[in-house]
């Protein structure tokens, strides 16, 4: 699997996101600059978390302005998978690949702290590893991940199965528990918890793996 | 031209022999400008002239100290062609005065000093002081400071991993916030600040340059209050997005070899930056000042020289290499502007609009400073042991005293912070140190920061020592062995000689615990003056203490980890309960002196127990301190989920034994067939050593008869902190 | 030409912030407080002379960026 | 009554994020923005009457918790 890292002013889990891709497909990830107008050959596109242009306005509004936004577009509306990590979560909100929005946390603090998820789906090219139904736990580490949508959409997701993860215990006030959603055509993954965090049992667990797992087995 | 009364003398906080002294090193009067330079040179916080003397007695030198005092961060060798780059610094006034944004900018400022010299911010920690809990002001304040240091660090992408909380009345109106910043770069790559050599271009980085954040002093000088209705204010607003794109863009510069000098614009702004990197590289340097990025209109010399904007640096670039570096920093969408040269006449001038507005000979802003031999005098110190009510239940007093507010879980401030970015923080807060792994290798590094301010105020020297032997525990007890140390020496009004003799005594205590256990200074800051109404602040000097672990795979961490250990204290117990946790929180007193601590003691015992952690033999120790050996035990227990069955070993009353503070003291569990190995090793070295019990059940067992559910602990130690702070404190953000 | 843009969450959509603002100004005794809202003002210096054609471009600066249309809704102000 | 509290930086206090929007919108193309500042608005309702009592008590609640004096100003409008 080859994959690219998308790097905005002040991402900042661009490199943890780099290193868990190199651990995890022996491979080092292109990571390309936002100005760039075209994306490497790849199969995956990650957008990392951090604080692209310092959350100033909205989180993700301006990183969503970004040359290599058309680039990704081109790239998700070809079946190429993406994945939305926390601020990746809030540009592919905000750009309008995935649904609904990233709103400030329900108890207005950052919030950094493990959490436990429920993997809702294993039938998509993130989740094929896990069972369904399975729990696992990933770090959250954010100010606004509190996911609202309309109940129509709302509704949508949970009856397309797009929901992919769910908090046991929810941390920011989210609609529906929701941690993580997928787009329509199923190859565009956002969630807030960090998956690239938890690959190393040294520095937090290795629950995070068989996310990159299934990519590798899918996209490979 | 503005003449220099007496009053403007006075309102740039120097005295009329200082003043003087300028006439006599200029062979004129000052003008304006320069007098403006002088006071912010000449100032407390940048001169350090009433602690300078002092100062110099600490030791500074180690084999593995590349750089010690005297750049923006002390640097270390950590092996491997790494090095380690940290240093600690003071925001306590402004944060004061606007928690968030004061708080926020003091954790720039220390990252700037670190990634100034060319490495990576990898970890950040903050000593944090604040009034009693029922102070109006202290919930407000608590919260915009947490979150101001959040909202910087967070997006800085550099984890927060640790640091330390009190609430005395003594910071009521003095709060103190103390940042550390831990970096790490090349040995070969470490970027000085000596600009070295004539005719090499400075050139201006980063933010535009602002009328915010010039010297109070200077405010009340009617000249400089064009827009009347506003009064400028002296708080800085953090721009953490710039300096995000500051610090890569400088990284990127640093690893072309471009650079001949660099340095932070910090206190004092474009006036110190460039006139230290002159003083220290024996050169001279000369401004164009019109040539400074600016991001108001009409902005005179005087504004310019002592803007204290945030996010900007000052560099000495190589001849010819403007154009490569001004590339850089486009790309990251920087201001980037060449605004002088150096020169080699040893003066220090600032032209603006064609005239030559300040002209000072670069020496007279440093050596020529003041130097003050304050006069002291030294308070009998308290001894003796106090009385207390040796009936009160012991258990009882345990959850009184782990939901007090010094002592109560900080869970409530660390959860704000991100500690898990950059992947390899292998302890979070929560621990006696953090421990962060080297990207890439093996290696850990150990960080901590501490000092126990209600010692200080009865033994400004014990509690000096103490505060160092406290650090050197701390690291010790994660597996690392200590390396340096970074201060903040937080007092009152040095020109009190009570408050003096405070100063030089926790210098003195300081320097002797540095030098007995190997762990230098490398680098630190002094905060004078903190006192309101006439009462300082108990004498706090943190202690930023830096270790490393060899092999991150063997270290140790706080919570019991397997049912059936063997619960190990090391260490002598004597029951010192002068200024104890126990004293002021069941008593209401506090009284007694500080405890005694022992360096050859401390170091024998720490020695002891780092070699069995690193001999990967032990993997859960908890060194004791606030509160003593019960509460430790009560911590290790709740960390681990697994309770504890363990009797009173020594002393016939139960209080001092459980409660009491003496130092040099670890705890360790281990299953028992090393449990035995450990004591029967311990007891061939001479070092006192004591089966306390055993790990397992969920309750903490007395002496086979007093009981207490570790639930109840829990409960006790997390919910104080988010019940004081309820949720009416919220952040204001947009 | 001076313009001001305001952008509020919409109705429906809830907001933790100025409820919890409403909560600490009852708390401190101001009782005639109920609803509280909070939203972003943004104040832009414009080099534009007309006034429609500043709307216009005001508008598609709200739409493109300044607003997210999902959660958010926004009022235009010439000045 | 309804009221509305904008809370603004002080001029000469910066304002980075409404110097990220300005270059943000010249990057889209709105070549004639100049200055942007942002602020905060807060819509709150009052169950008071009396407009001069309740401009008394928002200029309290302003100095209060609204904004802090140090680095905002505000701004009462009674609508
Ligand atoms: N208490 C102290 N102990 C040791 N060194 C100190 C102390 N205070 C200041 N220093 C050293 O003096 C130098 C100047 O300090 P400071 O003005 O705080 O640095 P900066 O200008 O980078 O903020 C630094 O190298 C610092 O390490
Ligand atoms: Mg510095």
């Amino acid at each position: 699997m080859k994959s690219a890292v998308i790097v905005f002013p002040a991402s900042n889990c661009d490199r943890d996101a780099a290193t868990a891709l190199e651990e995890m497909t022996g491979k080092k990830a292109a990571m390309v600059w936002h100005q760039d107008s075209e994306l490497p050959d790849v199969d995956l596109v990650v957008l990392p978390g951090g604080f692209s242009y310092g959350d100033y306005l909205r989180c993700g509004a301006m990183a969503n302005q970004s040359k290599i936004m058309g680039a990704i577009k081109a790239h998700a509306a070809k079946g190429g998978a993406v994945l939305g990590i926390c601020n990746g979560f809030q540009v592919l909100t905000e750009s309008g690949l995935l649904p609904g929005a990233l709103m400030r946390n329900a108890g207005l603090k950052f919030v950094c702290k493990p959490v436990s998820l429920r993997v809702e789906e294993s039938q998509s090219s993130f989740t094929r590893k896990y069972e369904k139904g399975q729990t696992v736990t990933f770090p959250v580490a954010h100010g606004e991940g509190n996911y609202y949508a309309d109940d129509e959409t709302l509704n949508r997701l949970d009856g397309e199965g797009r929901v992919m993860f769910r908090y046991q215990d929810n941390p920011n006030g989210s609609a529906r528990d929701i941690a993580g959603i997928l787009n329509q055509k199923r190859n565009v993954l956002g969630l807030m918890p960090h998956p690239e965090r938890v690959v190393d049992p040294l520095t937090g667990g290795t629950d995070g793996r068989k996310l990159f797992e299934s990519l590798i087995e899918a996209l490979s | 031209m503005t003449k220099i009364t007496p009053e403007l003398i006075r309102e740039h906080g120097l005295s009329d022999e200082e003043y003087a002294r300028i006439k006599g090193l200029l062979g004129r009067d000052a003008n304006l400008v320069e007098l403006g330079v002088f006071s912010v040179m000449w100032s407390e916080h940048c001169s350090y002239k009433s602690t300078r003397a002092h100062l110099k007695k600490l030791p500074t030198k180690a084999p593995w100290v590349i750089q010690g005092p005297g750049e923006n961060a002390g640097v270390i060798d950590i092996g491997d062609g790494d090095a380690c780059i940290f240093k600690m610094e003071s925001h306590n006034h402004p944060s004061f005065i606007e928690p968030y944004q004061g708080a926020a900018t003091g954790v720039g400022g220390i990252m700037r000093d670190v990634f100034t010299m060319g490495a990576r911010p990898i970890a950040m920690m903050n000593a944090l002081r604040f009034g009693e809990p029922e102070h109006p002001k202290t919930r407000h304040l608590v919260s915009g400071v947490v979150s101001g240091i959040g909202g910087y660090g967070n997006c800085m992408g550099v984890p927060t991993v640790g640091g330390e909380v009190n609430f005395h009345r003594s910071y009521n109106g003095n709060i103190l916030v103390n940042a550390m910043c831990v970096g790490l770069a090349r040995t070969d790559k470490i970027f000085l600040s000596a600009a070295k050599g004539a005719g090499n271009p400075v050139v201006y980085v980063g933010s535009k340059t602002g009328r915010d954040g010039i010297h109070g002093a200077t405010m009340a000088s009617a000249e400089f209050n064009e827009d009347s209705e506003e009064k400028r204010p002296t708080v800085q607003v953090g721009d953490p997005f710039t300096e995000k794109l500051l610090l890569e863009a400088c990284l990127e510069l640093m690893a072309t070899d471009a650079i001949i000098a660099i340095q932070d614009m910090g206190a004092a702004g474009l006036t110190s930056s460039s006139a230290e990197m002159a003083d220290k590289g024996g050169s001279g340097i000369e401004l164009d000042l019109d040539k400074v990025p600016q991001r108001e209109e009409n902005m005179t010399a005087y504004e310019m020289l002592l803007s204290e904007r945030q996010e900007r640096m000052l560099a000495v670039l190589k001849p010819g290499r403007e154009a490569e570096a001004e590339k850089i920093f486009r790309k990251w969408e920087l201001d980037f502007a060449v605004i002088g040269v150096t020169t080699n006449t040893n003066r220090f001038i600032a032209r603006h609009k064609g005239e030559i507005v300040a002209d000072i000979p670069v020496t007279s802003l440093s050596d020529a400073a003041p130097v003050y031999e304050r006069p002291f005098v030294k308070r009998a110190p308290a001894a003796g042991q106090p009385a207390y009510d040796s009936k009160k239940p012991v258990l009882d007093s345990l959850a009184k005293i782990l939901a007090a507010p010094d002592m109560a879980s900080r869970r409530w401030i660390w959860e704000q912070y991100d500690h898990s970015v950059m992947n390899d923080t292998v302890q979070p807060p929560g621990g006696d140190a953090a421990v962060v792994r080297v990207h890439g290798t093996r290696k850990a590094l150990a960080i901590t920061t501490d000092v126990t301010p209600r010692y200080c105020r009865p033994d400004p020297f014990e509690g000096g020592k103490q505060a160092v032997a406290e650090a050197w525990r701390n690291l010790t007890a994660v597996g690392a062995t200590p390396l340096a140390v970074t201060d903040n020496l937080n007092y009152g009004n040095p020109q009190k000689p009570e408050i003096m003799w405070e100063i030089v005594a926790g210098i003195d205590g300081i320097g002797e615990a540095c030098r007995a256990l190997s762990f230098p200074v490398i680098g630190g800051n002094c905060s004078l003056y903190n006192e309101t109404n006439g009462e300082g602040i108990l004498p706090t000097p943190a202690i930023g203490g830096v270790g490393l672990i060899k092999d991150v795979t063997r270290q140790a961490g706080i919570g019991f980890k397997r049912d059936g250990d063997v619960i190990i204290l090391i260490g002598e117990t004597k029951g010192h309960l002068g200024q104890s946790v126990y004293l002021r929180e069941i008593e209401g007193r506090e009284e007694g002196g500080a405890p005694p601590v022992d360096l050859a003691t401390e170091k024998k015992h720490g020695d002891f127990v780092r070699g069995v952690i690193e001999q990967g033999r032990v993997d859960t120790v908890h060194d004791l301190s606030d509160g003593g050996l019960l509460v430790a035990v009560a911590e290790m227990a709740i960390k681990g989920n697994i309770g504890a069955d363990i009797g009173q070993a020594s002393l016939a009353d139960a209080i001092p034994f459980f409660f009491g503070e003496d130092q040099a003291r670890y705890l360790i569990a281990a299953p028992f067939a090393e449990a035995e190995k450990i004591v029967a090793e311990a007891r061939a070295a001479y070092i006192p050593v004591t089966e306390l019990g055993k790990t397992g059940g969920s309750e903490i067992i007395l002496n086979d008869k007093d009981r207490v559910a570790l639930a109840k602990l829990r409960a006790a130690h997390e919910d104080w902190f988010p019940r004081f702070m309820g949720r009416e404190e919220i952040p204001l953000t947009n | 030409m001076k313009a001001r843009v305001f952008v509020t969450l919409k109705n429906g959509v809830l907001d933790p912030q100025g409820k919890a603002i409403g909560h600490a100004l009852n708390g401190l005794g101001f009782e005639s407080v109920g609803e509280v809202r909070q939203g972003k003002v943004i104040d832009l210096d414009l080099s534009e002379t007309d006034a429609a054609k500043a709307k216009a471009s005001l508008k598609e600066m709200c739409e493109k960026l300044l607003a997210n249309t999902v959660i958010e809704k926004y009022e235009i102000e010439i000045r």
